[in-house]
């Protein structure tokens, strides 16, 4: 895709824990102000927007009812997706792309710590008829997905822990970031199991915090920034939802999204042409399949990648320079956003003392969690 | 950074509680249907042939989902048998308390048939348990059977 | 053209019974959805000032609305909202409805009062700025658009800060 | 606008019931295959899947889109859901609309569900939890609450009664009569619906469409495809969407002010500049009876408070200067929400085509528009639509 299509704004609140001091809506127009003032527009220079939630994570039967007046979209054109924020930033794309509007806001926010009932709301995605009624921690999928990935690649819990110090030790560096912490492998090895072989330090904790991403048309784009990141290929893909039918092991939908992506942005190795990569890690080993994947090595190499460091900021190939969701934060529907914030923050140079030097290409990659087999891939460049 | 005004005072924090209250009976489909009769009256497996894919798919379902067919008359009663794809032990309950007995959750894949069942694995030593061993499944009694997954009450070594 | 045949087969019609009866099998689902909602600045006023026997707005000086429920910005005007405004808690209904179903869709039972939800416009807030909340002490079908009301209050130790600190709006006049 | 043309080329509809046996997958399934069916092309040739449904509570699993993914035909596809409540049947063309029309995608299956049997006691229940959770669930409101507010402000502002509101109900369960899907089709008269169980002072029962099980599903083709797939592909010429403020309370409910933005939107877009004149046949979303003349208003077909003079004249009537919900409507018809939405542009697909068999409106129609509403009194979703 020619250069048509860029980011050309971006706000956070950062992450956290826990934001007791202000509500959903509070937290949104922080994040829409600071993406507006970072692009010098207003509400009135926005053609349309795009808003990420699931009602059930928002504690809302239908929650797109609250998304427009944090945005200022009131009485304009508005909808929401159910899915990952790069499904929403795919939307925004196309919208731009057919000629409808010139400058389109995406936005995603995360309210994790006002959900006391996390892991029965991940049992209410499953199917009804066969896997919800085994009525187990949801974990448990995680757990038989892992053991099946360490099976067929050799991986092991201790290449897996690796990738659990690289990150929340890169988060320590990320104002952005909630869990960054300085563990040691043995630290990470010696967590409580909870379905084994996956233990507690391998499941990445939630995180609160909003983010809004300004879109623009090419000359629109350059107009209002120097540095607009420009939206090489974007692509989402969504293997099949029964557990009961799907590939354990393998990252199918990653592989599939990846392909239509790099075509789009016309990249033939990826391995090379990819500067670095901000991707899905919810679970310790996701980093590792989703990086064999997303052909940035070989099937069951993504271990040895890690354990040289290769994937280090001070490596050829970084992988979640800024925490990932490890060092971020699990935030559900905002996952894509805050990847799609590092790699931005690297490819603009704004990534404080974890910058890469002289980066072009970043490719941030978002998986929807247990019980999905649905990931999205977006190819950004400076 | 954007806003006006702030809690200034820990005390001023404050939330508000509350739930979503709604209850569900899932009906089982036609396919689903077929599923679990044949589950209870002859302890069975029920698959879908699709020829296009020429593949038999389980659990049944109406429709192929990989080429779009309606497979719904190509039901196929299949052994209660498979092995073991990948398997995992589980040691906390959903409400977050520690088992008493981590408990073995395996995704068997019915033997002839694309797919299979997530269950329990019992009447075997975790440390034996590998990928790609055989299982078969061992029913409650007929009188317990009430159209549901835990009709089954594991699978077990074969 | 719309094949009436095949729609016919498209969906198994059931009745009600039909699941009770377990002519068809099913499963039975509670799902456990609780939450703990951040107030935050805004409503955390809103709320705190309840439990004071006093309903609270913030002033938007660009539209001259005084927003209730506050919010630390005006959604119109997409800025920081200004001043805090304590309102009297009178108004006028905009609008009203005589509920004979309760929020689960059963009837209220005879004998039991009709609901009689309304929007109110609280004196002050600014033309059509209402908040919703119940009429009581007035048979349901005398209530009439435009009457005037004034919140009755729950004694100040039953208060918790919450909307239901108002019991109800009774009839002033009008 | 040079923008890049997109047609709908096929159609899938079920049965509309209260209580289905058929899981939600089944019905998403049977409606999407009924839509390949109708313009020959199977899953390979479709390119994404667009999945509209509404809140997740009634058919009772989180993630819905996730659940419905196979059924809609989304394997291994790209595949999105978008939602906006009772709006969403008409956003999912709109959303299917930016697929094709970016160029990233030249076919596109757009799949609407609801399965609302799945909710017990009752799918109303799911409605308290669209309220705001802090400032108004503690009173515990419902939905008909504010339908019955809004139409008792829409009363009051324009003058109209009961007894004129209730011809639309009389109107549209006559046209369902006609419709294969129809759950709740008949002769009433005025007299049934004033006798109907008072719901919520000035709503009754028959003032209201049913909740219902059911699906819909389009299929969506850039030019050239189209051309290739059918003789008479229906161009969609204008979209328009859009949301007011949450805080309905502090907005006069009398007139939908989000729809007209919509509707000029989507007139803009299409060229039109006297809808009233222009648009031959007419789906506005009549969840209740007032709602088809408060959205006849909002979209411009005539001018405020003139909505119940062209219901009394018989111009809304199928023969009609100007037909609306030839269909039957929800309320005849029935109301699966998001199906609901896509049935009505099912509905003006088959005018334009002049398939709609004893539906069929006279004068050989050629340009249409659906439409639907939804969230908290807020969002306006509209499709023009040219033959």
């Amino acid at each position: 895709m020619v250069k048509e299509v860029a980011i050309v704004g971006i706000g956070t609140t950062g992450f956290r824990a826990t934001t007791p001091d202000v509500s959903y809506r509070e937290l949104t127009y922080e994040a829409a102000k600071k993406a507006y003032l970072d692009c010098g527009i207003g509400p009135k220079d926005i053609g349309a927007f795009v808003a990420t939630s699931e009602d059930f994570l928002e504690g809302y039967s239908i929650a797109d009812e609250y998304a427009p007046d944090q945005l200022g979209a009131v009485l304009k054109p508005i909808y929401t997706v159910t899915g990952d924020f790069i499904q929403s930033l795919g939307s925004g794309v196309m919208m731009i792309l057919s000629g409808l509007y010139d400058i389109v806001v995406v936005q995603a926010l995360s309210k994790a710590s006002n959900m006391l009932t996390k892991p029965y709301m991940i049992e209410f995605a499953m199917d009804p008829l066969y896997a919800r009624q085994m009525r187990e921690l949801p974990d448990y999928v995680a757990g038989l997905d892992m053991a099946r990935y360490m099976f067929d690649t050799g991986t092991t819990k201790e290449d897996c822990a690796q990738v659990v110090v690289k990150n929340r030790r890169n988060a320590m560096f990320n104002p952005y970031a909630a869990h960054g912490c300085d563990l040691s492998v043995d630290y990470v090895m010696a967590s409580e199991p909870v379905s084994y072989p996956l233990c507690e330090l391998d499941i990445s904790q939630c995180s609160d915090g909003a983010v809004v991403v300004v879109l623009a048309r090419g000359e629109v784009a350059r107009s209002l920034t120097k540095k607009p990141i420009w939206v090489r290929g974007i692509a989402w893909i969504s293997d099949t939802p029964n557990l009961e039918r799907m590939e354990w092991g393998k990252a199918r939908y990653a592989e599939l999204a990846a392909k239509k992506a790099y075509s789009m942005a016309g990249i033939k190795a990826p391995r090379s042409e990819i500067d670095f990569a901000e991707i899905n890690d919810e679970f310790s080993y996701k980093e590792l399949m989703h990086m064999e994947a997303l052909g940035l090595c070989n099937p069951g190499e993504a271990r040895y990648l890690v354990r040289d460091g290769v994937t280090e900021i001070t490596g050829d190939l970084p992988i979640n320079t800024m925490g990932g969701l490890m060092g971020i934060g699990n935030a559900f529907e905002a996952n894509g956003a805050h990847l799609v914030l590092s790699t931005v923050l690297q490819l603009r140079g704004e990534a404080g003392k974890n910058q890469l030097r002289d980066v072009t290409t970043g490719l941030a990659m978002s998986w929807r969690g247990i019980p999905t087999n649905t990931g999205a891939v977006v190819i950004l460049s400076n | 950074m954007a806003l006006v005004e702030r809690l200034q005072v820990t005390t001023q924090v404050g939330y508000w509680c509350g739930e979503i209250p709604l209850e569900y009976i899932y009906t089982y489909g036609r396919a689903g249907e077929a599923f679990y009769r044949t589950l209870i009256e002859k302890e069975k497996i029920l698959g879908a042939y699709c020829p296009q894919c020429d593949a038999i798919f389980v659990p049944a379902s109406i429709f192929c989902e990989r080429c779009f067919e309606r497979i719904e008359g190509n039901y196929r009663e299949l052994e209660p048998v498979g092995i073991v794809e990948t398997f995992t032990v589980l040691y906390k309950n959903i409400d977050g308390t520690l088992k008493e007995k981590p408990e073995l959750i395996a995704m068997i894949n019915i033997k002839g048939a694309v797919g299979g069942l997530l269950h329990y694995l019992k009447e075997v030593d975790p440390k034996d348990v590998k990928i790609g061993m055989q299982v078969k499944a061992v029913f409650k009694p007929k009188d317990q059977r009430e159209g549901g997954l835990k009709d089954i009450s594991h699978f077990k070594p074969l | 053209m719309l094949d009436p045949e095949r729609i016919k087969n498209t969906a198994t019609k059931l009745s009600f019974e039909d699941i009770q009866t377990k002519k068809v099998l099913s499963f039975k689902y509670k799902p456990n959805l609780k939450y703990a909602w951040d107030n935050g600045v805004a409503i955390g006023r809103y709320l705190a000032e309840l439990k004071n026997g006093r309903i609270i707005g913030k002033r938007c000086n660009s539209c001259k609305r005084i927003l209730v429920p506050p919010r630390l910005f005006c959604e119109l005007c997409w800025r920081p909202t200004d001043e805090w405004e304590y309102l009297k808690d009178t108004g006028t209904i905009l609008t009203f409805v005589v509920s004979h179903v309760n929020w689960d869709a059963s009837r209220v039972k005879p004998g039991q009062r009709y609901h009689t939800p309304a929007v109110i416009e609280l004196d002050g807030a600014g033309k059509d700025q209402g908040i919703l909340h119940l009429i009581n002490e007035i048979e349901p079908y005398d209530i009439r658009i435009g009457m005037r009301v004034q919140a009755v209050w729950k004694p100040p130790e039953e208060r918790i800060g919450a909307i239901t600190d108002i019991k109800y709006f009774k009839v002033i006049g009008g | 606008m040079g923008l890049r043309r997109v047609a709908i080329v096929g159609a899938g509809i079920t049965k509309f019931y209260r209580y289905t046996q058929e899981t939600p997958k089944e019905l998403a399934y049977e409606a999407a295959k009924m839509a390949l069916d109708s313009c020959g092309m199977t899953l390979k040739d479709i390119d994404c899947v667009v999945l509209g449904s509404a809140p997740d509570a009634f058919d009772g699993v989180h993630m819905k889109g996730e659940y419905l993914l196979d059924g809609a035909g989304g394997y291994k596809k790209p595949y999105m859901r978008h939602f906006v409540g009772g709006g969403t049947g008409v956003l999912s063309p709109i959303h299917g609309w930016f697929h094709v029309a970016s160029g990233m995608f030249d076919t596109c299956l757009v799949v609407a569900e609801e399965k609302m049997s799945s909710a017990f006691p009752h799918p109303a229940g799911a409605f308290l939890t669209i309220f705001d959770h802090t400032t108004e669930q503690p009173l515990f409101p419902t939905l008909i609450w504010i339908f019955a507010i809004e139409m008792h402000r829409f009363m009051h502002r324009h003058g109209y009664t009961k007894e004129q509101i209730a011809q639309v109900a009389v109107k549209n369960k006559k046209n369902a009569i006609d419709h294969p899907s129809a759950q709740l089709p008949g002769e009433i008269t005025v007299q049934d619906v004033l006798n109907s169980e008072v719901m919520a002072y000035p709503v009754n029962r028959l003032d209201i469409s049913p909740t219902s099980d059911g699906a819909a599903a389009i299929v969506l083709a850039a030019e050239h495809v189209a051309r290739r797939v059918t003789e008479k592909p229906v161009w969609i010429d204008g979209v328009g969407y859009c949301l007011d403020t949450a805080y309905w309370c502090n907005r006069d409910l009398y007139y939908p002010d989000y729809l007209e933005v919509a509707a000029r939107n989507a007139y803009q877009m299409a060229g039109i500049k006297e809808p009233s004149k222009e648009i031959h046949v007419a789906e506005p979303y009549d969840p209740f009876t007032y709602k088809e003349l408060h959205h006849m208003e909002g979209l411009m077909l005539c001018r405020r408070g003139e909505s119940v003079k062209l219901l009394l004249d018989g111009v809304t009537q199928r023969d009609g200067n100007l037909p609306c919900s030839p269909s039957g409507g929800l309320l005849g018809v029935g109301n699966p929400i998001a199906a609901a939405g896509l049935m009505k542009i099912i509905e003006i697909f088959l005018q334009l085509r002049g398939e709609a068999g004893k539906r069929q409106v006279p004068g050989k129609p050629t340009c249409g528009l659906a439409q639907a509403w939804g969230d908290l009194m807020q969002v306006g979703t509209v499709v023009v639509m040219r033959i």
